[in-house]
């Protein structure tokens, strides 16, 4: 167990510095360079994690991220731990500590490892026939599933990491950092495209970097020499960018594309701190380069899923470029010419290779002879039929294959190993292509599907073995071929390469590899997280899932934190031999953003916390925080709410504002009010149109309220507009509503009425607003502008007039939405907290008293003022609202006019704006309570209270509702029926405070 | 992300822009001419193309401006982009 | 026959290693004429055909589909079941609907393992709590099982919910259902096409309409990939595609066809043991068995049918997840996808009759139709099958857009003062 | 007389970036479609109202950006004005143009904020999260654009080299310079 396979002889890692690491608790050495997994592997240890169903031990079986098994907890603080953490992507920190996932009390002895015997018990898709009895344990039985099921744990407490998001518009990105991604970022750069170049590992030069055999030669170099001279030269130019570390997550339509690059992952713990972890790129390309290479694919055989099972090329990387020996007695399982190129690197590492199982019958190439020379065994047309050993491959079983490969013929032959390598050729990554709209075609000669040329989405190119070319000459040139045309380039300083590469192109391709055992014995694992094998896939084919994608569904194949990316292609190659249908026609399932998972941070970037969403504050924000206001978020906005005075209750507060506004003086601070300003010639006529009043006759200085109707005839949007001109007018809106007004506006006149000459222009923030109301309002103003006429002859209700607070211009409006005589105060904002500091000193002998949205909301109340969005909620037109009086019957058209008059829109039954008292003048009704006329079942609901408060200057509780038919139940008693109680209220008028309206102009 | 060519600003990210679904469905002139079916028409009834549409865009964080925009809703292509008042340059 | 599920069937198969269960439903090819036929194999259109088949005898009826059942927005959707809804009429639709649900698996001997773990919607504003508070009270004397919940019981009830009063939008309360909850959406489609294809309804995958035959205002029968078939009645369930149909007999229907995105995390073990859903933080939330924390984002603007939405709506969506549940930053995001969803402008759905004899559509769900699957069937097929609406989707026809009756399911519509 | 209230108030310097609110700065905003207005703008600020699309023009006193093909906005390079004199700029265009019926005149000085961000990194804190293309812009002087920063609408108007002003509406302001503030330590 405590075997150290490291190989002493590396450049890619620092052999110099050791790396504590914990895994499991237990302490163990690795490098720099190392990810976690080459460090286990180093430690000797393949058993890394259980799987989802059956909890079978499961170890490491590929370098990269499509890893199915090797998935580990990082970390144990509950505020940074991740799960599901691939040990072959995470580079290894001093510090890291993994756990092993899915297993209870340990990865070595896991309780859930009984599901193993229990198998034949749980085939794909068991849970949709049984269960189901009795009924209501569904849930019983379900608490145990969930907690058999998932992964790795949750962070319990708030991230603590950074992140954040750049956008980046470049000509061209090239996707993949390996041979033909480095040729094509280089084309690219020289030609003075401005580039960018993106690789998820931390070193350029893919598979090619560590490829230093001399059967792999360009101009006479080994293939790595050669790639690394163009890496340096690379670097030199000026108009490239290199992203290492970077992975491409989305490739969306208009080549926008999403790149997470991580940046603090592989430091250790006291390295991050103040550092954004992840960034992610939001680029703009207007070419791509899909350079992102080739998966090598497993074989499919019964156990073969045991820990010490490897992909051949993973088993190679761990030699060349990690230095670690994946085993000590080392056997090969191929249907191609990669596991010979593993077989040497092994070979030239002192590892001891026993025996290469090829399941062609003449495998005949350089690589091949060159092995046979080192006196290495090939069994040709042979297969493995089944493995042993249980938390790591004791040996494996060995037969011949028949000619026509359906069967197994002749003697078993047993080997030992601790190490078996697989590979079954190559899978092109076209997930990108296929993400931005591409369609892929099916090779036939090599079972691949590669992007079809003809149904390219956008301005892209695939190159390389993500266009499936997987030979170094074919790689090589057929990049520089396309990229010149790609990039419209005359010439390259390529054009004369002599590249030598000996591997055999020939392949024989087995999806499912035959056994001698009955298939109900075997288990040949397709999707290894999620424990589908071949069988599932074929109980689902005669069960009458043949859709790909009921496949992929009904036994879960492809749906694990892989996505598939080991297990598609054997899944479909099973189907279409079993059903005898063409891959080509049976198609892949569809691949989904992201390419490898991404976490929530990065996607969401530096919009936590205070940056969630905006904030926006009046000119006068600072004055209601120091004077201790509570605060309602009104859309965007924060307005003060109430301002409670010593250790007031919100409901003390607001008896003490709503009586002092109507007995001495309120102001409160209006400025969220949208504010349009309208000019042009035909802005009366523009007026008429969109709101259901008139507006022709208004007089200049002269104020009017408006009720605005969508289309459909329901309210909308209600304000005062005011005449400051012949053809000049400012317009409020309510607060919540100003944008969708504007565009609302901008719209119509744009598209419906471009003959109308009207200007609008925004200005809610250059103007703040506050309201002075009360019957000492007058007196208040009287002493801040001394000089204007403050009577009702000349100011009177519902008119401005320009005026001057000391050297700054002002509007005034008597305009009151309380009912009493008040005055509106419009000022540039920026001298706003000053006017507001004014009045409140002017006021100070009246008690002037600042009183937020909920006193403004009571005393309009008291007064029956809808608020829009409160008392109306899209369904009710001005008549429900018993305002037909605003409706401008002569005007031929105004928005939503022609909508009053449908056969439900005039019905007389609608529910209807009307006013309620309660029997019990001190029972306050709850806003949104329902109202009945009897409780006998089923209850029939009549209308519900928009509105409810207990008003101070008639002590006693009044509220506002919607009630069908209300307009004709003045007097009627109904019932609110509440949980535990049901309150008897009367249906009044609306209006309950001073219905003469006197008090305006006290 | 689409990138739409404002007509007035040139080629922005779609974050700019908002979407007023499908255009050329003209005010009636006229409405309380209409039945109750035909102001239905107007007010609710779409073709909701699943093809070329024709549709309006507001260049909202921009220039403000309405524009058209002829879009293959079946791949999301623009193939077009006309300024208000103008008839489809493409069929 | 078919075998009937249960665990001593799982038994007795598992001896003979799996190999004789029967077909889940049969592949059929088209007759030539059929009593009625349904355009659209998700689980709205499999419902339909079941209950025409068992509720109505009407067994010599067809589902067409033109890919594999429930591949649409069946598929697609994240799975919540509720019906706390505000109006009479749509919480009399829905909670039919989940009446059904707590009978299915049993009804359709298949587990669509409806869970009834809750669902929660949020008020984040005061406007939201007078909104819950109005719709918690009509749920209530509707016989439908809705409670309030303050901060504290919101709390209680998900701990994993950020309930600070110093978040930007805090927790104001919220209303519960308990019966509501989540199921596994594919088994409802299988579910749904074992049962009918037992009575003897024809499943006919890969088969696009391509036109509709009429005479006159009459329905004469379809055109279709796999050729002409014969009826006289035809129920559309296509989902996104219910225009693309609706302009072959030259209707147009007050739908428009969106993008509406969803995700999934990797899979944890249990964290979050309830759906819970925000209106002005605009998300909601819930996991599935197998541990992924599923994820519902919003639509898109624009019309499209390309089952792909906007990078930002998923950003949005996620900025919002963060906001209320802080500790999922470092989760990952799996796998992301779109469906098609047709809305109405009120925000409900059309189950009715149309102006073409035969012609009837079942349309408009919008981004909640999954849980009225099983009441949208049933509802659907006494329309077509007695040539009037049942009382419960009366509301739902498409008259209401001329009349001026809407259902406005979009609560308030705009936020004011 | 008055005080003069403009939200942030604050200088804050980075490494290669300084971010400055520069108020009180008189900006007006004009509308027009009609053919005599240019001649009209030209008398009275001697600048003509440029009609390419995103770019502006200017003398030593004022700025004039285009916005839309109907809607320029002025600004001036003088935050010293009187409210006297801004009170006459605005009463002279208003009574030219908006009283004569040939387009609008909009007082907008508080309505939107000014910040001047200067530096080499001045693009890469913007790029943060504003999904405009710089490329073209930040080599052209004058270039304007009307964008988004952090979801906020914004008027970008490239001053000098790596120097650029920038507009957001005053109740935005302190939101978007708090989030200007914390990027710009992370670059």
């Amino acid at each position: 167990m405590s075997k150290n396979l490291r190989i002493n002889k590396n450049k890619f890692i620092d052999q110099t510095a050791r790396i504590l690491f914990k895994f499991n608790g237990k302490k163990l050495y690795g490098h720099k360079g190392d990810t976690l997994a080459s460090a286990l592997l180093a430690n000797n240890i393949h058993l890394v994690g259980r799987s989802f169903k059956y909890h079978r031990p499961r170890g490491i079986m590929t370098c990269g991220s499509e890893e199915p098994n090797a998935i580990v907890q990082i970390g144990n603080d509950p505020a940074l731990t991740d799960p599901n953490v691939r040990a072959t992507e995470i580079e290894l920190y001093d510090g890291l500590e993994a756990f092993s996932q899915n297993c209870w009390p340990s990865v070595n002895f896991d309780i859930g490892g009984i599901n193993n015997f229990l198998s034949p018990l749980l085939p794909a898709g068991f849970y949709y026939k049984t269960f189901m009895w009795p009924a209501s344990f569904w849930e019983k039985y379900e608490f145990f599933i969930r907690h058999s099921a998932g992964l790795g744990k949750s962070p319990n407490k708030p991230d603590l990491d950074l992140y954040d998001h750049q956008y980046a518009h470049c000509d061209v990105l090239v996707i993949g950092g390996g041979i033909s991604g480095i040729l094509s970022a280089k084309l690219s750069a020289e030609k003075g495209l401005n580039t960018i170049l993106v690789d998820d590992k931390n070193n350029l030069g893919g598979s090619t970097l560590y490829q230093d055999d001399n059967a792999f030669k360009i101009n006479n170099e080994n293939s790595n020499i050669w790639l690394n001279k163009q890496i340096e030269d690379l670097k030199k130019l000026p108009n490239l960018t290199i992203k290492k570390r970077t992975s491409v997550a989305a490739f969306h339509a208009y080549n926008y594309l999403l790149a997470r690059e991580n940046l603090t992952d592989h430091l250790s713990l006291h390295e991050r701190k103040n550092k954004i972890r992840q960034r992610l790129w939001k680029i703009r390309a207007k070419k791509v380069v899909i350079a992102t290479g080739a998966i090598e694919r497993p074989l499919i055989f019964s156990n073969n899923d045991r820990p010490g099972i490897i992909l051949s090329s993973s088993i190679k990387k761990y030699i060349d470029y990690y230095g670690v020996k994946t085993g000590e007695n080392v056997s090969l399982f191929t249907n191609n010419d990669s596991a010979y190129e593993a077989a040497i690197s092994l070979n030239k590492s002192g590892v001891k290779v026993k025996v290469i199982i090829d399941i062609r019958e003449n495998p005949n190439s350089v690589l091949t002879e060159k092995i046979e020379k080192a006196g290495i065994k090939i069994l040709k047309g042979y297969t493995v039929i089944d493995t042993n050993g249980y938390k790591r491959i004791k040996s494996f079983d060995v037969k011949k294959l028949s000619k026509d490969g359906g069967s197994v013929v002749g003697e078993k032959i047993t080997y030992t190993c601790d190490c078996l390598g697989i590979s079954g050729g190559w899978t092109p990554m076209v997930h990108l292509f296929t993400q931005s709209g591409g369609k892929l075609k099916f090779r036939n000669s090599d079972n691949v599907f590669i992007p079809d040329e003809n149904k390219i989405p956008s301005e892209q190119i695939s190159v390389g073995s993500s266009n499936g070319d997987f030979e170094l000459d074919d790689v090589v040139n057929n990049t520089i071929k396309s990229i010149m045309v790609f990039l419209k380039l005359d010439k390259s300083n390529y054009e004369q390469l002599n590249i030598e590469c000996s591997k055999e192109k020939q392949k024989r391709n087995i999806w499912l590899l035959p056994s001698d055992k009955p298939m109900s014995k075997t288990k040949p694992f397709l999707d290894f997280q999620n424990d589908s094998t071949a069988k599932d896939v074929k109980l689902a084919l005669r069960e009458g899932f043949k859709s790909i994608e009921h496949v992929k569904r009904y036994t879960t194949t492809g749906m694990g934190t892989d996505q598939g990316k080991l297990s598609n292609m054997h899944a479909l190659g099973i189907i279409a031999d079993t059903t005898g249908t063409n891959m080509g026609e049976l198609g892949t399932t569809t691949f989904r953003p992201p390419y490898t998972p991404l976490t929530f941070g990065a996607i969401v970037g530096r919009n936590v916390g205070e940056f969630f969403d905006h904030t926006r504050r009046t000119a006068i924000h600072n004055w209601h925080v120091e004077n201790k206001a509570e605060f309602e978020n009104v859309g965007q906005w924060k307005r003060p709410w109430y301002f409670p005075k010593n250790g007031e209750t919100m409901n003390q507060a607001v008896q003490r504002e709503s009586k002092a506004a109507r007995e001495s003086a309120g102001i409160l601070d209006a400025s969220t009010l949208g504010k349009i300003d309208l000019q042009g010639e035909d802005a009366s006529e523009f007026l008429n149109r969109v709101y259901t009043n008139a507006w022709s006759k208004l007089a200049i200085g002269k104020c009017r309220y408006g009720l605005m109707l969508n289309e459909d005839g329901m309210v909308y949007d209600d304000g005062v507009t005011t005449r400051l001109g012949e053809n000049h007018y400012i317009m409020t809106t309510t607060t919540g509503g100003a944008a969708n007004v504007l565009t609302k506006l901008e719209d119509y006149l744009q598209t419906e009425w471009p003959d109308l000459n009207v200007y609008l222009t925004s200005v809610t923030d250059q103007y703040s607003t506050m309201s002075i109301c009360g019957p000492n309002s007058k007196k208040i103003i009287k002493k801040i502008i001394p000089n204007l006429d403050l009577s009702d002859d000349n100011f009177p209700h519902m008119s401005f007039k320009n005026s001057k607070i000391d050297n700054v211009n002002c509007r005034i409006m008597r305009i009151s939405f309380t009912g009493e005589h008040s005055y509106e105060i419009n000022v540039q904002s920026n001298f706003a907290l000053n006017v507001w500091e004014k009045c409140m000193e002017a006021g100070k002998e009246f008690n002037i008293t600042p009183y937020g949205t909920e006193t403004m909301h009571l005393l309009r109340a008291e007064k029956g003022f809808i608020i829009t969005g409160q008392d109306t909620d899209g369904t009710l037109t001005p008549s429900d609202l018993q305002m037909d009086w605003i409706i401008g019957k002569k005007k031929y058209d105004f928005i939503g006019k022609r909508s009053l008059y449908r056969s439900d829109t005039i019905r007389e039954d609608r529910k209807q704006f009307i006013g309620l008292l309660t029997d019990d003048p001190k029972e306050v009704l709850e806003e949104g309570a329902q109202l009945v006329e009897s409780l006998e079942k089923p209850i029939e609901m009549l209308g519900h209270v928009t509105s409810s408060y207990f008003s101070p200057n008639l002590n006693k509780s009044i509220a506002l509702a919607v009630v069908k038919s209300g307009k004709k139940l003045k007097g009627k008693k109904l019932i609110v029926p509440m949980e535990n109680k049901n309150i008897n209220v009367t249906i009044t008028d609306t209006v309950f405070y001073d219905k003469e309206n006197k008090r305006l102009n006290a | 992300m689409f990138l739409i060519n404002c007509p007035y600003c040139g080629e922005r990210d779609q974050s700019e822009f908002s979407c007023g679904g499908e255009a050329h469905i003209e005010r009636p002139k006229q409405p309380t001419e209409l039945s109750d079916d035909q102001w239905a028409e107007y007010l609710f009834m779409r073709k909701n193309v699943k093809g070329i549409q024709f549709e309006r865009w507001n260049h909202i964080h921009g220039c403000r401006k309405w524009f058209n925009v002829a879009r293959d809703t079946s791949n999301d292509k623009i193939h077009a982009v006309y300024k208000m008042g103008e008839r489809p340059p493409i069929k | 026959m078919k075998n009937k599920y249960s665990i001593f069937s799982l038994i007795k198969n598992a001896f003979s290693g799996h190999e004789n269960w029967q077909r889940t439903w049969s592949d059929a090819t088209p007759k030539k004429e059929y009593d009625a036929i349904i355009i659209g194999g998700g689980g709205h259109g499999l419902a339909t055909a079941y209950y025409l088949a068992k509720k109505h005898k009407m067994n010599n009826i067809a589902v067409v589909e033109k890919g594999w059942i429930g591949g649409g927005n069946t598929g697609r959707n994240t799975t919540i079941i509720r019906s706390n809804y505000l109006w009479d009429a749509s919480a009399g639709l829905y909670d039919h609907a989940l009446k059904i649900w707590e009978g299915l698996s049993q009804e359709l001997n298949y587990n669509v393992m409806f869970s009834q773990r809750g669902v929660m919607n949020l008020a984040h504003n005061l406007q939201d709590v007078r909104d819950l508070k109005r719709r918690t009270h009509a749920n209530r004397l509707n016989g439908i099982d809705a409670v309030w919940l303050n901060t504290e019981e919101v709390k209680k009830f998900c701990p994993i919910i950020n309930t600070s009063p110093n978040i930007r939008y805090p927790v104001l309360g919220g209303t519960l259902q308990k019966r509501a909850g989540t199921a596994r959406h594919d088994a409802v489609a299988w579910g749904y096409a074992r049962g009918a294809d037992q009575m003897g309804v024809d499943i006919i995958q890969n088969c696009e309409v391509k036109g509709i035959k009429r005479i006159g205002d009459k329905i004469e029968g379809i055109e279709t990939t796999k050729g002409f078939i014969k009826t006289n009645k035809i129920g559309v369930v296509a989902a996104g595609h219910s225009s693309v149909i609706a302009n072959m007999v030259g209707m147009r229907l007050p739908l428009e066809s969106k993008p509406l995105q969803a995700l999934v995390s990797e899979p944890v073990k249990p964290i979050i043991d309830t759906v819970v859903m925000s209106n002005a933080v605009h998300a909601y939330v819930s996991q599935s068995d197998k541990g992924e924390l599923v994820i519902g984002a919003g639509t898109d603007s624009y019309i499209s049918y390309t089952q792909k939405g906007s990078h930002n709506v998923v950003e949005e969506t996620l900025r919002a997840i963060l906001e209320l549940y802080p500790i999922f930053s470092r989760m990952k995001m799996l796998r992301q996808w779109g469906g098609i969803v047709d809305i109405c402008p009120d925000a409900s759905p059309i189950i009715s009759k149309t102006q073409i004899k035969g012609l009837y559509f079942n349309c408009g769900w919008g981004t909640g139709g999954f849980k009225a699957t099983p009441g949208s069937g049933d509802l659907f097929a006494h329309t077509i099958a007695n040539d009037e609406p049942h009382k419960l989707n009366s509301s739902f026809n498409l008259n209401r857009f001329v009349s001026g009756d809407l259902v406005d399911e979009h609560g308030a519509a705009a936020v004011a003062h | 007389m008055l005080n003069f209230n403009s939200p942030i108030k604050e200088e804050k310097k980075y490494n290669d970036l300084k971010i400055i609110e520069v108020e009180p700065i008189i900006k007006i905003n004009l509308r027009s479609n009609k053919r005599e207005f240019s001649t009209k703008i030209g008398k009275i600020l001697s600048i003509l109202p440029p009609n390419e699309a995103n770019t502006s023009s200017g003398n030593e006193k004022f700025n004039l950006l285009w916005l839309s093909p109907d809607e320029w906005l002025i600004y001036s390079n003088d935050n010293k004005m009187t409210l006297n004199d801004q009170k006459n700029l605005e009463d002279k265009l208003f009574n030219e143009i908006s009283k004569l019926n040939q387009g609008a005149v909009t007082n907008v000085s508080d309505h939107w904020i000014m910040i001047n961000l200067n530096g080499n990194k001045v693009y890469d804190l913007l790029s943060k999260s504003c999904p405009y293309n710089f490329n073209d812009f930040k080599n052209k002087k004058g270039s304007v654009a009307q964008t988004i920063v952090n979801h906020v609408d914004v008027i970008l108007h490239n001053y000098e080299d790596n120097n650029l002003n920038l507009f957001v509406r005053r109740s935005f302001s302190e939101d978007l310079w708090l989030w200007l503030n914390d990027s710009a330590r992370l670059i």
